[in-house]
């Protein structure tokens, strides 16, 4: 019984001992030239040496701060605009087109129009990333709402609930486990539209800057810690918002 | 998508229309002319004509399928009919309050509210402030004394719980039209015979118009002022039979032979209509 | 002190706005500049008609004449580098063990070239094969690829040979990545002589910036001749590099730096070369008109 | 009743009307260099120049097959993938870093990774499209499998549905939704990383390069009229998902 | 997240255990010892013994939220027990084949499914070849003469109808135990009759061992070997009534004075549960 539960609690820690495991091992069977692919360990040092002695933890502070703001701003436009998308078919339909347009667009080809309309300097990634996140959050939440169930929905009609309040009290709830799938997407995506923007646009700071410029020195190790680290930032922000969801949508799937 | 809002095109007009002749001398609450609706291939209604006397308790017997959960959703304006008219004494749809214990009480629960705030919510939408509704719920729970925590959700609930909340939550309200579609199916034989009497005592003292659906034949009877009998689809108005034993009906109603020939009566429409086709 | 909003592409032909700014000359002349790191001069351009940025330490020439034949507010160059053998940008690597002494014998070895990414380099790389006997297609693909892959893409044999641009060319050469083949192949084959100077890019501000605060681009402009006489006269200027930009600090000194020529002080062969260079990327759709080069050259300190 | 059914029909348009009215506004407004934001007519007589004169025709059908390749590999990976990890907490659990580690990475960082092990051409841009996309679906389905309505699965396991069968037989069906949303965000992140690899991976074809190019030699009208292509390239690859989804999941939201 | 696999951490071990004494003498189909199960904090079932004979019909009777559902969940091994074993003479829980009309059938049709697909479900389960799921199923609804559209899909039903499409995929599998949890609480009148005939045939002429959760005691009395009265939760067996009367048995049953006598006695020690607590 304990043992089970140790092994629960182990189990995310699989995820990473595999991935660390495939890497040593393409690392080690020599089939790449070990200065483009080092060994995970390398790879560590590097990573505690850019912690120790080189503003990692700046940088990484950088790129959160990007990231939560463009996410935050994504979610507050968003959320409410999906759900009323969701709900209302005419919008949907017409406004369709915009959404998928620019889901499909890279965002790098945006940089010219976004530097244009916001300037040089963080206000300009921070657009650009919540802009990508709020497109991926408005398309989630719509869905979800398209798909909820419709007997609910009659339910509070029926007992006096305006339009506006079906929104806010049946759509919103029914479809907040794919608000959280949304958010989730999203915050993936403003992640790793920052970190593009910091390579792409040009930034002195943030994970994208580390990336970038470990790629032109070709320092390899420093270049996967740095995505190393940029991968498990993702993950924690994906966590945070799982630990939300668990605690908020306890009726999922019942 | 939204059958909300296709609903709205159909017509529920605020005018009154020519009554038919009613046995009681009563305004009709409920006035449904030229009724159709149809889905796919299979006509459910055809030009159907209804009233639903204000203040009488209506029961609505038919076989499976014949269109009775169709009907009240159309009256309540849940799903648009193809032709025809729904009127509300010149009252319009979205001025009506509205009790609903839908057949399927499970899926018409928030599984996000507490069986307590499911309860609440109707009041909510009346802009019943919070500590009132909390009163209110609380002494509904108390004059029907059912013992059932209240602060489970409804997923956590036994099928007979849920629709216990389900009806909790229409009577709250304290509504103009009471649709109630099987609402004891999943009641235990105590519970179901008590809500039988707490509902024949509500609608004693509120005099609030209700439509009963049951499959219960004796239920339907006792409780009704009004047995609507349906033939199968596309339903037609098999019988609409008066019961006439006065209230507080109680054990021994059920063995007037008054009673008992109605029931039998009832019994033997159905019967006919149902083997018919 | 003057605010002066400067996009700066950290390379090493960024070099003077770095020398400027550690030794002290534009706070001299009173001038604060604000930086912002951009990846690459395309975006520059782009915050110069937007107004966010008045001057940068490096424009690319094509580009920044693609943008003067459509806008007002074109783009002037205090400086223009010259890029040669002797003051290399862009270098012709091979793999290891290709055994070839001349570009002329990539044919028939090399099939898989790549070029550094954007219209001019892929235009400029295609014409020095050209030059020397190669046709697309039948001797050889090519790939273009950013600047910042090619150490990867080099080392891991992925290509043959590659028209890379510094530092990626010194860095290849001294990780053993790639051998070096032939640097400045621009002016030697394209403009015909090994001396010639292929004027690639310079040191540039709006034309806005110099007619609304002309007091303010005047001293720029003299930090700038400031910071590019030191660079001729002190080898150790190159020091700069080390923090501002990406090149690793061992290879500083070694890396390719092209020659910075203030606008006054380029000759009349620099101009013919130059006009040469651009007419040359106009026949080849580079640059979408005839232009004069001349027109915008500017010394605003003199 | 007529024109309610013309109204109906135009719904998608006006989403484009709409997004050309923003822009042509934005560009008559003068508040930006009219170089950086030409008016919405240049860029269509680009883009109908672009058709006519040089080869955008063939430049589409590229990037269609490279996403098209990307996104089928993509599912043929992600969906049962997801199925089985949505349908057992275990390997969720376990797998869940790797996958939001590599979801929060971007895909422009790892483009060497890439390029070592599939060479440049075709087949690197192929397989890093594949490899976004399938992280999305992936995601996607997973998460419909674990909200899929549990009594379903009861009633399945009941009848002696296997382990594998209900899969299969429920899990599939209950979070086609879910699949379908991975599948449409699928067919946008494929189609974006396949642009992005060609602006950035070298090629000598597709919109990407196109987009590059026009973007370096400030060609404007010709990189929104590509920007326009390609938006719309991606709104008609959802709009096929969507008609198919819609045949399929006549159940949704019952 | 994975009910079902946690459910197999409980041990449905395949061992013989001693009977209790029966009435009839038959083997205990399934036999329950020490069953604990609690939701939170509510013990819903503490050291349950129950043993259920082969080859009879039980008829579970108990208020709502009493643990019936829950009772037939745990032997289906749906939901994992807290404690205890459930045997089955000799069989693992994966050999043996389930009937399971759920309460709440809505939810258990596959929606993707037509009625007739949902039918032939089970029978796919069984590796039955395609042409001969058809034919058992149309034999089946042929042997119901049940006049219903099969090609619709469950959301295209109404309840009742819904239910019996339920019932006919419980059926089709000839199985050897039969769960029907309040099978017949959406059907009409006439179908209710007639579907409890038809139950009773099929009991007759197969002999599965069946387990009925009603609500309506007369129906519970009428097709049990044996009523099963619980308690409130903490779950007794308040009694296990044996039903005497001869089968096949019809109307001229429920006026026989031993059947009265039953049916009385079964609301008697309900009644006196359902009031103690
Ligand atoms: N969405 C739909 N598509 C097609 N047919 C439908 C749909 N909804 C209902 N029906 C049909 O309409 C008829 C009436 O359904 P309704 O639910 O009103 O029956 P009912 O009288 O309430 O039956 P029950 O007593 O079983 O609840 C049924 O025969 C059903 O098949
Ligand atoms: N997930 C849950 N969490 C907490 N309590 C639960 C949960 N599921 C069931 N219960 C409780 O377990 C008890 C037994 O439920 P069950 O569904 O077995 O009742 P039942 O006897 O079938 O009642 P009914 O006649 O109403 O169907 C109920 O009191 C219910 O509140
Ligand atoms: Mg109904
Ligand atoms: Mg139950």
């Amino acid at each position: 019984m304990k043992l089970r539960r140790i092994l629960r609690a182990a189990r995310p820690f699989l995820g990473v001992i595999a991935l660390l495991g495939a890497w040593w091992g393409l690392a080690a069977s020599q089939l790449f030239d070990p200065v483009l692919l080092p060994s995970p360990w390398k790879a560590l040092l590097a990573l505690i040496d850019g912690f120790a002695n080189q503003n990692l933890l700046y940088d990484f502070e950088v790129t959160i701060w990007r990231t939560t703001a463009s996410l935050a701003i994504g979610c507050l436009i968003a959320i409410p605009l999906g759900i009323i998308l969701g709900s209302n078919e005419d919008i949907y339909r017409s406004l369709e087109f915009v959404v998928d347009f620019f889901r499909s667009t890279p965002t790098s080809a945006m940089f010219p129009l976004f530097l244009v309309l916001f300037g040089v300097g963080d206000k300009t990634k921070i657009a650009v990333a919540a802009f990508g996140a709020s497109l991926v959050i408005l398309f989630n939440v719509a869905y979800g709402v398209m798909n909820s169930r419709k007997t609910r929905v009659l339910a509070a009609r029926v007992m006096g609930a305006s339009k506006v309040r079906v929104l806010f009290d049946v759509y919103a709830w029914e479809s907040l486990p794919q608000i959280f799938v949304g958010m989730r997407n999203g915050v993936s995506v403003s992640l790793v539209i920052v970190i593009v923007a910091e390579m792409f646009i040009g930034s002195s700071d943030g994970l994208g800057r580390r990336l970038i410029d470990s790629q032109m020195s070709f320092d390899m190790p420093s270049m996967y810690a740095t995505i190393f680290a940029a991968g498990a930032l993702g993950y924690s922000l994906n966590w945070i918002f799982l630990s939300i969801e668990k605690k908020f949508v306890h009726w999922g799937g019942k | 998508m939204t059958p909300l809002q296709d609903g709205l095109s159909f017509e529920h007009v605020s005018q009154r229309v020519e009554r038919l002749p009613l046995a009681a001398d009563r305004r009709p609450h409920v006035t449904i002319r030229g009724l159709s609706k149809r889905f796919d291939n299979t006509v459910i209604y055809d030009k159907f004509d209804l009233d639903i006397p204000r203040g009488e308790l209506i029961s609505i017997f038919g076989p499976n399928g014949c269109g009775k959960s169709t009907l009240i959703n159309i009256i309540a304006g849940l799903i648009p009919a193809d032709a025809g008219q729904v009127l509300f004494d010149g009252m319009l749809l979205k001025e009506i309050k509205f009790g609903y214990v839908f057949q399927n009480y499970r899926e018409a629960l928030f599984p996000w509210l507490t069986a307590l705030d499911n309860i609440c919510y109707p009041l909510k939408m009346m802009k019943v402030p919070n500590d009132e509704r909390r009163a209110r719920t609380e002494k509904l729970v108390a004059r029907l004394g059912i013992k059932l925590n209240l602060g489970l959700f409804p997923y956590q609930m036994s099928g007979g719980q849920q629709q216990l909340v389900s009806i909790m939550r229409a009577l709250v309200v304290e509504p103009e039209i009471l649709f109630l579609d099987e609402p004891f199916s999943a009641l235990d034989y105590e519970m179901t015979l008590f809500m039988r009497e707490q509902l024949q005592r509500l609608f004693m003292e509120s005099g609030t118009t209700m439509v009963l659906v049951s499959h219960d034949l004796e239920e339907a009877v006792y409780l009704a002022d009004r047995v609507l009998l349906l033939s199968r689809y596309p339903a037609r108005v098999a019988d609409f039979t008066p019961v006439a034993a006065p209230r507080p009906r109680g054990l021994s109603t059920l063995s007037e032979p008054e009673f008992v020939r109605t029931k039998a009566h009832c019994l033997n429409v159905f019967q006919r209509e149902v083997r018919r086709s | 002190a003057d605010q002066v909003k400067v996009g700066v592409f950290p390379v090493s032909s960024a070099l003077p706005f770095f020398v400027a700014v550690e030794r002290g000359y534009f706070a001299e002349q009173g001038i604060e500049p604000v930086p912002t790191r951009m990846a690459s001069s395309t975006l520059i351009i782009q915050s110069f008609l937007s107004g966010d940025l008045e001057a940068a330490p490096t424009i690319v020439t094509t580009e920044a004449f693609n943008v003067n034949l459509i806008t007002k507010n074109t783009i002037l160059y205090l400086s223009i580098n010259g890029q040669n053998d002797q003051n290399r940008q862009e270098i012709f690597v091979v793999r290891k063990g290709l055994d070839v002494s001349s570009i002329r014998d990539l044919k028939g070895k090399a099939t898989k070239i790549m070029s550094a990414s954007g219209p001019a380099n892929v235009t400029f790389a295609k014409a020095v094969l050209k030059a020397n006997g190669l046709e697309e297609g039948k001797d050889y693909t090519m790939t273009d690829l950013p600047v910042n892959l090619h150490v990867s893409a080099m080392t891991a044999g992925t290509f043959d040979a590659g028209y890379t641009l510094e530092p990626a060319g010194t860095m290849l050469k001294a990780s053993g990545g790639a051998v070096e083949l032939e640097g400045g192949v621009v002016a030697t084959h394209i403009l015909g002589r090994k001396d010639a100077m292929a004027f690639a890019a310079g040191g540039a501000i709006t034309t806005k910036f110099a007619t609304e605060r002309p007091d303010v681009a005047r001293r720029y402009a003299i930090a700038w001749r400031k910071a590019i006489e030191t660079i001729d006269r002190d080898p150790s200027a190159r020091e700069a590099l080390k923090v501002n930009t990406s090149v690793p600090p061992d290879l500083v000194m070694k890396v390719g730096v092209p020659k910075f020529t203030m606008a006054d002080q380029v000759t009349a062969q620099n101009i013919a070369d130059f006009q040469k260079y651009m007419d040359f990327a106009t026949t080849q759709g580079i640059v979408r008109g005839q232009v004069d080069v001349t027109k915008y050259l500017v010394t605003l300190d003199k």
